[in-house]
């Protein structure tokens, strides 16, 4: 009973911040509402059972935010949050879509007849995880990481726009890189 | 009845003290500073952390403005000092101690003002916002919506859009107007460097100094007439490396230089001061943390002012402070001051005719402020209020060039 | 609590994400229905999961929706910056290059 | 040691703030009194600074600047707090603890985390110039050290084999994990030291920007900043305990106190070295975080990971 209430009152939390993510004019709202949202969702994973998922989650959703905040800040310029200007196209067409889509999905949720539950969960969710992905698992793992590090690359190549020619010299003979800033290092 | 005055009286143990100095009144300061520590009082470092605003000496128009605007950001309860010579200082600060405590006065001024504040807001005075009004801190933001939840207005807080510009990695950011001073934290007294800034980078800067009405000499003079020149100097000398040290994060060398600083005004031998003054070089020099966050940041091509000083003081300090040659580091800059201080402790007679004349300070505090938007330009936030610290601006020699031009 | 209850506050969550992604002009605003998108994909998982078949693999799935989040993020950031760099503006219907 | 940890009646967590703001209490003294030392005043009068100050900020009236976002920046200003509790929750106190979860060293990673957006909201909520440059600053620095601080909590992790505190705390028994893992000893605490803002890390509220996140907040805002600062800071403290110190192990005292002598022990260090170090600058830090600490956090990993597979 108590979980119920309290998955009921997440779910309020989850989507109602949600919907304020493209409802308000401020952005360090909007962002952070999205962070409440993850927020509720990760402690909804840890009722189902998952707590190093939900846990996770909401330590790298808040982090995320955090760091959103900063980038629409810093990208965002004339935005609705000064100005109340509209950032929007096609605004009938996705709510259709969206109201469509919803209907598709919930109708689905309800209507399937969902088979029971198989197997029971293991006695230490979080060490089973650990388990599966060091064992059965593993090459999951293996391919994630190195996607991952792929992903560290080409964002930086993408965002970077000074090579090592610009910093070295053309014929990366200096002895110091020229940066617009300084580093720590003495470089 | 019991709760609120029991608050009081604690809350009289540690007040905090927002410091304005005007131009030439640096004494004034210092012995505030002084009296400060003794009672154990805190200096504030912004005007909502304040309860007491103390001004240092006769501020001319402007700066009393900009005094005022900033009365005005005291949350409360709040009291207002002028500080103007040393006799009465003690008392200056019981009575404003308890003005303090006077829970009926201060209800009384809240509620003043809520009044005020109420008649301001429905008439917003646009031109309050275009940095007549120095340092400020609310009304400084004129950028990337950093000001919501007022979208019913086209100007919410009736602050103008941002416009943008190319910032140093080619990336288009808004340009943020801040007037830095003349109420900050270990700045030098009067300035004013209207920025603007991308972030914390500063795009462009133009300086200029907010007079005081007289100069201070005809009022302190009589209690400063034992002090010669070489003290003085080494006061000085002290004061700006204490001011550089906190602004660098180091707050116990910075205490220390300013203990020193204030034991160099009172002792009676100044010759005592050489070995504290070199251990506290040493200290710095010896501190790696220090050389690396101070690293890379230099004056530039600025000449800064030659040491005063007899000649081996001269060959001394001018190791540590290559004056003629370009870039001077702020490090150097620093144990350059600890190392001339000493210098001239050791060598003061205190007979000492004064070594550098008026015209020359005030011609160099002139050149000084001349380089300083150059200085600037492109520069962290941090490493400017540095660059600043490192100059030892005089801002009071200043002051008479200023009024001369003016005449 | 019942799966059915789960998946239509999931569904709900990946209906205004979809709602936000395709209405939002700034590509930081599309990120953010894309982020809350995945965030109702996640439930859905973890709800399936724990109600259908709760075996150590499930989890695994967990990870790699997250771990795609973050790539998303990382990407999304990198490209808007780009964008930023070379348009002076970073609107999704300014970068339409490639769209015939 | 030898009992294993229990788990107590959650009716006890109403008595862990008092314990987390006593603590902090007596840090915010200790530094009062160090304060008082350098500046040549009895150091009596600085242990009863804190107060001091506690009082003439309940007094003080709070200040909103113009068009401030006042629910983000009062979010902010109150969430340090909150987070510090949670913090301590997973922190066994001796044999007892509140909550034992499977997942404890995550839980505290991720409260850290939630500093990331509580110090930035304090920078922004003031819509000031200097709040919101140090908002930025802690940002920045959040980047630096929140990757070595992570690697710095797995090392104690991999070598318990587990994510549970309460096994954590097991596995010291023989010999605590300070001494053959010195090196994510110390990154966790300079992180601890930088996610509250703290001593050399306190460039977001440095004095060179008016006090940066500070520089507008009055009155109770501001108590509640400063009070969780300190409680971050104590909390950051605390779990050093079980993680690297051997928890409530000891001998003579009871287990109990031997955590609390331990938490203040290290705060008292991480007090002493609030102004005796200069400032370090976020943006030089970056670089050797990412280029000296993480790699030297991720050696340590990997030396604790081959001792651990090894024996």
């Amino acid at each position: 009973m108590l979980i119920d209430i309290l998955f009921w009152a997440l779910a309020v939390v989850a989507v109602a911040s949600g919907v304020t993510v493209f409802v308000v004019d401020s952005m360090a709202r909007a962002t952070y509402a999205l962070a409440v949202s993850f927020i509720a969702v990760g402690i909804m994973l840890v009722i189902v059972g998952l707590e190093y998922i939900g846990i996770i989650t909401i330590l790298m959703m808040v982090m995320e935010m955090a760091i959103m905040a900063v980038y629409m800040v810093m990208y965002m310029g004339m935005n609705p949050a000064l100005m109340p200007m509209d950032m929007t196209h096609s605004k009938r067409w996705s709510a259709v879509l969206a109201v469509g889509t919803f209907v598709l999905l919930a109708a689905g949720a309800l209507l399937i007849p969902w088979p029971a539950r198989v197997g029971e969960p293991a006695a230490d969710l979080t060490a089973s995880l650990g388990e599966a992905i060091m064992g059965p698992n593993m090459l999951a793992m293996l391919t994630i990481s190195p996607v991952l590090f792929a992903t560290i690359i080409a964002g930086l190549v993408i965002a970077n726009p000074r090579g090592r020619y610009d910093r070295w010299g053309d014929d990366l003979k200096r002895r110091t890189p020229n940066d617009p800033m300084r580093g720590g290092l003495g470089r | 009845m019991g709760l609120t005055s029991v608050l009081a009286r604690w809350a009289s143990k540690r007040v905090h003290v927002l410091i304005i100095e005007v131009p030439g009144w640096g004494a004034s300061r210092m012995l505030l500073e002084a009296e400060l520590d003794r009672r154990g009082w805190a200096v504030a470092l912004s005007p909502a952390d304040a309860d007491l605003l103390a001004v240092c000496g006769m501020p001319g128009e402007e700066l009393r403005a900009a005094c005022d605007f900033v009365w005005n950001q005291l949350p409360g309860p709040r009291a207002r000092v002028n500080v103007t010579g040393s006799g009465s200082l003690s008392t200056l600060l019981n009575e404003a101690s308890a003005h303090l405590g006077d829970d009926s006065a201060q209800r009384e001024d809240a509620r003043s003002r809520s009044q005020n504040t109420v008649a301001e807001d429905s008439a917003p005075d646009a031109g309050e916002h275009d940095g007549m009004a120095p340092e400020e801190m609310d009304h400084g933001s004129m950028d990337h919506g950093m000001d919501h939840g007022e979208m019913d207005m086209p100007m919410p807080g009736g602050i103008p859009l941002a416009e943008g510009g190319d910032d140093r990695d080619g990336l288009e950011m808004d340009f943020l107007t801040v007037p830095f001073g003349p109420v900050m934290p270990h700045w030098p007294a009067g300035l004013v460097v209207d920025c603007v800034l991308q972030g914390d980078v500063v795009v462009s800067a133009q300086a200029r100094v907010l007079e005081a009405v007289s100069a201070p000499t005809e009022v302190s003079t009589e209690e400063m007439t034992y002090l010669v020149e070489a003290r003085l100097r080494i006061i000085r000398l002290c004061d700006h490396a204490s001011q550089l040290l906190a602004l660098a994060g180091w707050q116990t060398a910075a205490q220390n230089a300013r203990r020193l600083r204030d034991d160099a005004r009172w002792s009676a031998d100044i010759a005592e001061h050489v070995a504290p003054l070199d251990r506290l070089r040493r200290r710095v020099e010896r501190s790696v943390l220090l050389r690396w966050s101070l690293k890379g940041i230099s004056l530039g091509g600025i000449s800064v002012g030659r040491p005063v000083g007899g000649t081996d003081a001269l060959a001394e300090a001018g190791a540590a402070t290559p004056a003629d040659q370009a870039g001077v580091a702020i490090r150097d800059r620093l144990i350059g001051w600890l190392h001339e201080a000493a210098a001239l402790a050791a060598t003061s007679s205190d007979t000492r005719s004064p070594a550098a004349g008026d015209l020359d300070r005030a011609r160099e505090a002139r050149d000084l402020l001349g380089a300083l938007p150059a200085l600037l330009r492109g520069t962290e936030l941090g490493t400017a209020r540095l660059l600043i610290a490192g100059l030892g601006l005089d801002t009071a020699a200043l002051a008479p060039a200023h009024e001369r031009t003016h005449d | 609590m019942t799966l059915q209850a789960v998946l239509l506050v999931a569904a709900a969550l990946f209906c205004v994400g979809l709602y936000g992604a395709l209405s939002q002009q700034v590509v930081v605003m599309v990120m953010m229905g894309l982020e809350l998108m995945l965030n109702g994909v996640i439930l859905a998982a973890g709800a399936f999961w724990w109600f259908l078949s709760p075996a150590p693999d499930g989890q695994v799935l967990l990870l790699i929706v997250i771990a795609a989040m973050t790539v998303e993020m990382a990407m999304g950031f990198a490209v808007a910056t780009l964008l930023h760099r070379s348009r002076g503006s970073d609107m999704t219907d300014s970068a339409t290059d490639l769209s015939g | 040691m030898t009992e294993p940890i229990v788990q107590v009646s959650p009716a006890w967590a109403v008595l862990t703030p008092f314990l987390l703001m006593l603590l902090a209490l007596t840090a915010a003294g200790l530094n009062g009194a160090l304060v008082a030392r350098t500046a040549g005043r009895p150091l009596r009068s600085g242990l009863a600074a804190p107060l001091g100050e506690v009082a003439r900020l309940l007094r003080q009236r709070r200040q909103v600047t113009v068009a401030a976002d006042v629910v983000l920046w009062r979010i902010g200003a109150a969430g340090l707090v909150v987070v510090a509790i949670l913090k301590i929750l997973v922190i066994p106190l001796g044999p007892w603890t509140l909550a034992d979860l499977d997942v404890g060293v995550v839980w505290f990673n991720t409260m850290d985390v939630m500093t990331w957006a509580l110090f930035w909201l304090i920078g922004w909520g003031a819509n000031s110039a200097y709040a919101l440059v140090g908002g930025y600053r802690f940002l920045s620095l959040a980047v630096s050290y929140e990757l070595p601080l992570m690697f710095a909590l797995i090392a104690p992790a991999v070598a318990a084999r587990s994510l549970q505190v309460g096994d954590v705390v097991a596995a010291q028994q023989d010999l605590w994990f300070v001494i053959w893992m010195p090196v994510a000893f110390v990154i966790f605490c300079g992180s601890v030291i930088a996610f509250s803002s703290w001593g050399p890390f306190a460039t977001g509220a440095g004095r060179d920007i008016a006090g940066g996140f500070l520089a507008d907040v009055s009155g109770v805002d501001r108590l509640l900043i400063l009070a969780g600062r300190y409680a971050v800071l104590t909390a950051g403290a605390a779990f050093a305990v079980p993680v690297f110190l051997g928890g409530g192990g000891g001998p003579l005292l009871p287990e109990w106190l031997w955590t609390i002598v331990k938490t203040f022990l290290v705060l008292a260090v991480f007090v002493a070295i609030r102004h005796r170090v200069p400032t370090i600058r976020p943006d030089r830090f970056a670089e050797v975080a990412w280029i000296i600490v993480l790699p030297a956090a991720l050696l340590q990993v990997l030396v604790v990971a081959i001792i651990v597979v090894g024996s």
